[in-house]
């Protein structure tokens, strides 16, 4: 399944904040979206993802999801949104329990994705027990449950310290490595970009327009012996990025 | 772009909104003008007895008698007074006594549980000791409402304290202030919304032990003029008189949320 | 002239002390009055102790005894009493419970009868009809309601079944279809010592002077009341006058029409000279100690400062 | 490592500290003693009247008395039943409505101005009117304390409602719950700390409130007694029903804190 | 001013957080702390700051703090710790106040500094109206407004976006080469300790003790010259601390 975000713009009562989009996701990639603060990247997630309506324009999908994915978008959110009254597998049963899956169908799916994140001892934990990262890869282990067809990550990383996010930097590496999911990932940080995306997308300031699309085609479990590219890469995109970054840093917020 | 014909090619449905609230205005007046509609349909038409309900045109009446004859403003004057002097007091006391159990430790540990043991304490039992300590004249009254709005001010205010981000008051020590600027420059003003919320709660008490303190030999004052057309059954003086009290409560309430966009207009 | 404080409650039964100050007998006693108006006895009693008021007019209660056990104040004078051949206090009921066999005062039994407070008068007087009627009060469950008015509401709604009140209310309660007379409390307590006037110890026992002149002034006021709404042997011209007087304090915010039969009917003998019926008084304070409602140590000699007044 | 004998070398000083409490258990009990100590010796040298404060050690035996005579359950059951069934039903309807406040606009914008008329509205004014309604008996006691506990009740509800993560909604959302689950499982326990914070408040209310609901027809219960003392002055009688009822609010305030430590758990 | 940590071990109640650490803080250098999360990095800068009591062990001034110094050791937070109710003049106004400075010689030194940071244009704005970077940014004006001799800033830059933080690294780059102050900076993010740092120490898991120091000759101005050289840094810093960080954040953390 891919999804066609066509000629979308979006505004909040007077305020305008995307102007114009138009993206493909496409089956098995990776799509990053970065753009200066307050550009409208969680915006456009979240029509992407069915959460908002868009002012004008659409959100197709192209093709069926697969048959048996219980939750086709599903997002990973930046403050990794754990219940903190339910255990770690309550948390994930959670986005189970209203699909009339059979207890052990759901037992046994619960138990399959926490091995998948290595998760299985930190079942019975409850989320205030946990690290940063041990959260957000609980949220992983949740998002994978539903067999997404499309994971939608706003900024999954940007919350944990940069030991931690190397870390399950990793992991995503090593997960889509083995299921190649699709993806549109958020993120503020241009080297978790280049470590993760197979297609980049630069917005611009508000309202964001798509102001380039860079492509990178070395394959995601081989990038860590291509430093040199990588930040060559990486400095484009901040050569582009480091006007507006600089002028979105400056602006007053409105008091209203 | 465009997609092949083959392909099936679906909105993704919404799925999120709700949770959040926008203010329907006409809807509140409208729900006050049913009920008065119905009230004063239900008891001119007999089928509410008119010693259950009062008929809201005879209260509208009384009120615009209470009005024409001045005797609105000799029962709402007094009552005033009492309420300012009595609320004042209690609301000065309380935050001095809150920002100590707020600042010391020890403070803490010898007031609170006296705060807490006089928190339940119901007031109007205390009524015949407030005329030996204070007098039948207005001081009662004052002690009483004050009594009434110390204690949850006390509470406000060290609570208010506590949510002080510490952040605030180390970073405040990493620059080396003395302890009064960061008492006087960063815990007060970071205590001021507690307190101000906690207000809202006190001034409510107040108005609600106006009635208590006015049981108190007063010949004005609404409390007063409530009690006496309770205990002569007279419906229609008592939902006046409850009334003014309702709005009282209502006008205090939106005066607090004022001084609050003022001070704290820094908040978001 | 020296200034004296009189507490007060808009009831006829104070007219004394109105038509006092109206006439000017407190002046010519060389007192100079202010009122201060109460809405219920009680509080006139801590009022007096607290030093606030310096005189006051009040039925014999509870709260009365316990303050003159700690020497606060002091009975010094009687001021109403029930007589035979004047109107005095009545016994009402509901018509519910009067349908119900509720027809005289001794089948209160089993049935519920409305008090303010426990040790008020009308505790007391549900008391004595019990005993006179020959069962315990305990057959009879009495209803606190704090207020006058509360007793009313009840009882026009009849969610109680008996009460008895001051004739002015119970003859404006009667006639309502729903409450019904069913007797006297003169029958069950002769000469009973309704209200008294009392002082702080302290002036009782300092100022014995102006004890007396004000019990001259506030008798010759109560002679003065007496001759016009309860002897009536006065000319129709002064008992409209003094209908008047009272009116200034009694229901003024009724029209002189409206006001004045209730007042002429509320009008109960005020005592003479303000002598006061010392052994009524003993039976309410041996009541009062009977039920555990004043502490037992509590004598008649701090009760009551009987040299002020005849005594009987 | 050594340090050059010229360089002047000293201890950074220490400038942190303060602003936080640690419990000083003793302190508590210690006020409270010095506090009746202080009473003892006033009242029985004469320092203080006997007209303004009960000594504490006669308060003491009118408590035995009170226990011995078996008057104490007496009068304590009655209240407590009232309290029970007049604040569960209070908090219950208080809740639901809270619940409805939060969740729809409608109703928010229909009910909150009735809410907020009827907080300022004080009780004891009603009680005529209460009489009528509900009757002399447990009725009216039990509406009255109902009343008391409901407005704060439905403010805490909405406002704790209001107060609830909407990250979690939108992650509910974004699984595709239904609407029911959501609030089933997202918006009632993440609202659950606010409400029960609430019920403190409602149920100091509800203790005050016993009071003025025992004014009416009640022979028994601890309001009753309170309210039959202060009538006889009898000032250790009342000051023994304060503190009865003080226990009683510290006691109900204690349990709370269990309900909450249980059941929010999952809290910090 | 140097300042020397003295054989310092601290702990709270039973939990031992520091044990053992000796360190120089010299003149004119940059000391990065990195170390695994709850090693005790922000307990150690307390320490040196005298904002907490070291349970054994002493912190010294080697020598006099200059002058003219107002608060000699000034910390930078994360999280910015700006007054909500005061503007950005009134923010830094608050720091000066008690030390008896003239009225004119106080708005001196203040637009002085928000000249120095490019604010003196914000100068009346909240800090509710101010991006990220801004607010931090006035945090660093009004550390310097008390000319202090040692700045410790405890990870200044990790509340921030990425993109922001890349601007305000060379920002104190460029500050740091005009003014040369001493700093002791605590940061989970090794590549900013690689490009702020001329000495990293390395803290092992709690509690905290120092397992390495390694030092970067290159001037910090040159540094973006160097991507390789740093990388390298960078990678051998990764492996020292990859087993531990992997440790800690699977910790769970105990309910107290
Ligand atoms: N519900 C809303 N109502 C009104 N304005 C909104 C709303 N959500 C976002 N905005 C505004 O829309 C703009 C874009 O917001 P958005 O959260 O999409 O930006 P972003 O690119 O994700 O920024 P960041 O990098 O800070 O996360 C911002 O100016 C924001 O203030
Ligand atoms: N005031 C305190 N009381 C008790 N324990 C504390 C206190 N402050 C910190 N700790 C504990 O000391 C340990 C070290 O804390 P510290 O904040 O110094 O770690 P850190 O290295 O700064 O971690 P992070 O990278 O998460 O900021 C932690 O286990 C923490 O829980
Ligand atoms: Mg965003
Ligand atoms: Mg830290």
């Amino acid at each position: 399944m891919n999804l066609h975000v066509n000629n979308i713009s979006h505004s909040y009562g007077k305020v305008d904040v995307l102007k114009d989009i138009n993206l493909n996701i496409e089956e098995h990639q990776i799509v990053c979206l970065v753009g200066p603060s307050g550009c409208g990247k969680s915006t456009l997630l979240k029509l992407i993802g069915g959460l908002e309506k868009p002012s004008s324009g659409k959100v197709m999908q192209l093709g069926e999801p697969p048959q048996h994915s219980i939750n086709p978008l599903t997002y990973i959110f930046q403050d990794f949104a754990l219940l903190p009254w339910r255990s770690v597998y309550d948390n994930i049963s959670l986005v189970l329990e209203d699909h009339g899956i059979a207890k052990n169908e759901l037992k046994h799916i619960i138990n399959d994705v926490l091995a998948r994140t290595k998760l299985t001892e930190f079942a019975n934990a409850m989320p205030k027990q946990l690290s940063g990262g041990m959260k957000q890869r609980v949220a992983i282990a949740r998002a994978l449950s539903v067999r997404p067809a499309v994971l939608l990550m706003d900024e999954p990383l940007s919350a944990l310290d940069s030991q931690t996010s190397e870390l399950l930097m990793d992991d995503l590496v090593s997960l889509w490595d083995r299921e190649k999911f699709t993806a549109c990932y958020v993120t503020h940080n241009l080297n978790e970009a280049v470590r993760l995306g197979h297609k980049i997308v630069v917005l611009s300031r508000r309202p964001g327009t798509i102001r380039e699309v860079v492509s990178i085609d070395i394959p995601l479990n081989e990038r860590k012996n291509h430093v040199q590219a990588l930040d060559q890469k990486q400095q484009y995109l901040w050569n582009l990025m480091r006007e507006e970054a600089l002028l979105a840093d400056k602006e007053l917020i409105n008091a209203d | 772009m465009q997609t092949k014909e083959s392909v099936v090619s679906k909105e993704v449905a919404f799925r999120g909104g709700g949770f959040t609230h926008k203010p329907i205005f006409f809807i509140g007046p409208l729900v006050f003008i049913c009920i008065i509609a119905l009230l004063e349909w239900g008891t001119s038409s007999g089928w509410i007895s008119d010693l259950t309900l009062p008929r809201p045109s005879g209260v509208a009446q009384t009120l615009m008698d209470l009005y024409h004859s001045g005797l609105l403003f000799q029962h709402l004057l007094p009552s005033l007074t009492r309420l300012l002097v009595g609320a004042t007091m209690g609301i000065i006391i309380g935050i001095a006594v809150g920002v100590f159990i707020g600042l010391f430790s020890l403070v803490r540990a010898g007031l609170l549980p006296v705060v807490a043991a006089l928190f339940p304490v119901p007031k109007i039992a205390l009524l015949p000791l407030f005329v030996i300590w204070f007098g039948i004249d207005e001081g009662s009254k004052y002690a009483l409402i004050a009594l009434g709005a110390f204690t949850p001010t006390v509470v406000a205010t060290y609570a208010a304290i506590d949510n002080v981000d510490r952040g605030y008051i180390r970073m405040g020590q990493s620059f080396g202030l003395p302890w009064l600027s960061i008492v006087r420059k960063i815990v007060l003003p970071g205590a001021l919304p507690g307190i101000l919320s906690g207000l809202r709660i006190s001034l409510a008490i107040s108005i609600i032990l106006l009635v208590a303190a006015e049981m108190l030999g007063a010949n004005y004052g609404i409390g007063a003029y409530v009690l006496e057309a309770g205990s002569l059954y007279d419906l229609e003086r008592l939902f006046a008189g409850v009334f003014i009290l309702s709005v009282l409560g209502v006008i205090i309430n939106w005066l607090v949320g004022i001084v609050e966009r003022r001070l704290l207009s820094w908040r978001t | 002239a020296e200034k004296i404080r009189v507490g007060a409650l808009h009831w006829t039964s104070h007219s004394a002390s109105f038509v006092a100050f109206e006439r000017g007998y407190f002046k010519e006693q060389g007192l100079e009055v202010e009122f201060r108006f109460f809405k219920a006895a009680q509080p006139m009693a801590v009022a007096i102790a607290s030093g606030d008021v310096d005189f006051g007019i009040t039925a014999i209660s509870g709260g009365l005894i316990n303050l003159a056990g700690k020497g606060a104040i002091k009975v010094i004078g009687g001021v109403l009493n029930e007589e035979d051949g004047v109107d005095g206090q009545m016994i009402l009921a509901s018509k519910k419970a009067y349908d119900a066999g509720l027809k005289t005062p001794g089948d209160l039994k089993g049935h519920s009868f409305g008090i303010t407070q426990t040790g008020s008068s009308f505790h007391y007087m549900a008391h004595k009809i019990a005993q006179k009627e020959g069962f315990s009060e305990a057959d009879i469950s009495l209803k606190p309601l704090q207020k006058i008015g509360s007793i009313i509401g009840a009882l026009k709604t009849q969610q109680i079944d008996a009460w008895a009140v001051v004739p002015h209310i119970a003859k404006e309660l009667i006639k309502n279809t729903n409450i019904v007379l069913i007797g006297k409390v003169s029958d069950y307590i002769p000469n009973y010592q309704v209200t008294t006037v009392f002082t702080s110890s302290n002036i009782a026992e300092n100022k014995p002077e102006l004890v007396k002149s004000f019990l001259t002034a506030f008798a010759k006021g109560g002679a003065d009341f007496n001759a016009a709404l309860v002897d009536k042997n006065v000319d129709e011209k002064a008992t409209e006058e003094m209908v008047k007087l009272v009116h200034k304090y009694v229901y003024s915010d009724k029209p002189y029409e409206k006001a004045a039969p209730s007042i002429i009917n509320g009008a109960m003998r005020l005592n003479q000279g303000a002598k006061l019926n010392i052994s009524s008084v003993e039976d309410q304070l041996n009541w009062f100690k009977a039920e555990g409602l004043v502490k037992s140590n509590i004598t008649l000699d701090m009760l009551v400062d009987p040299r002020y007044v005849e005594t009987y």
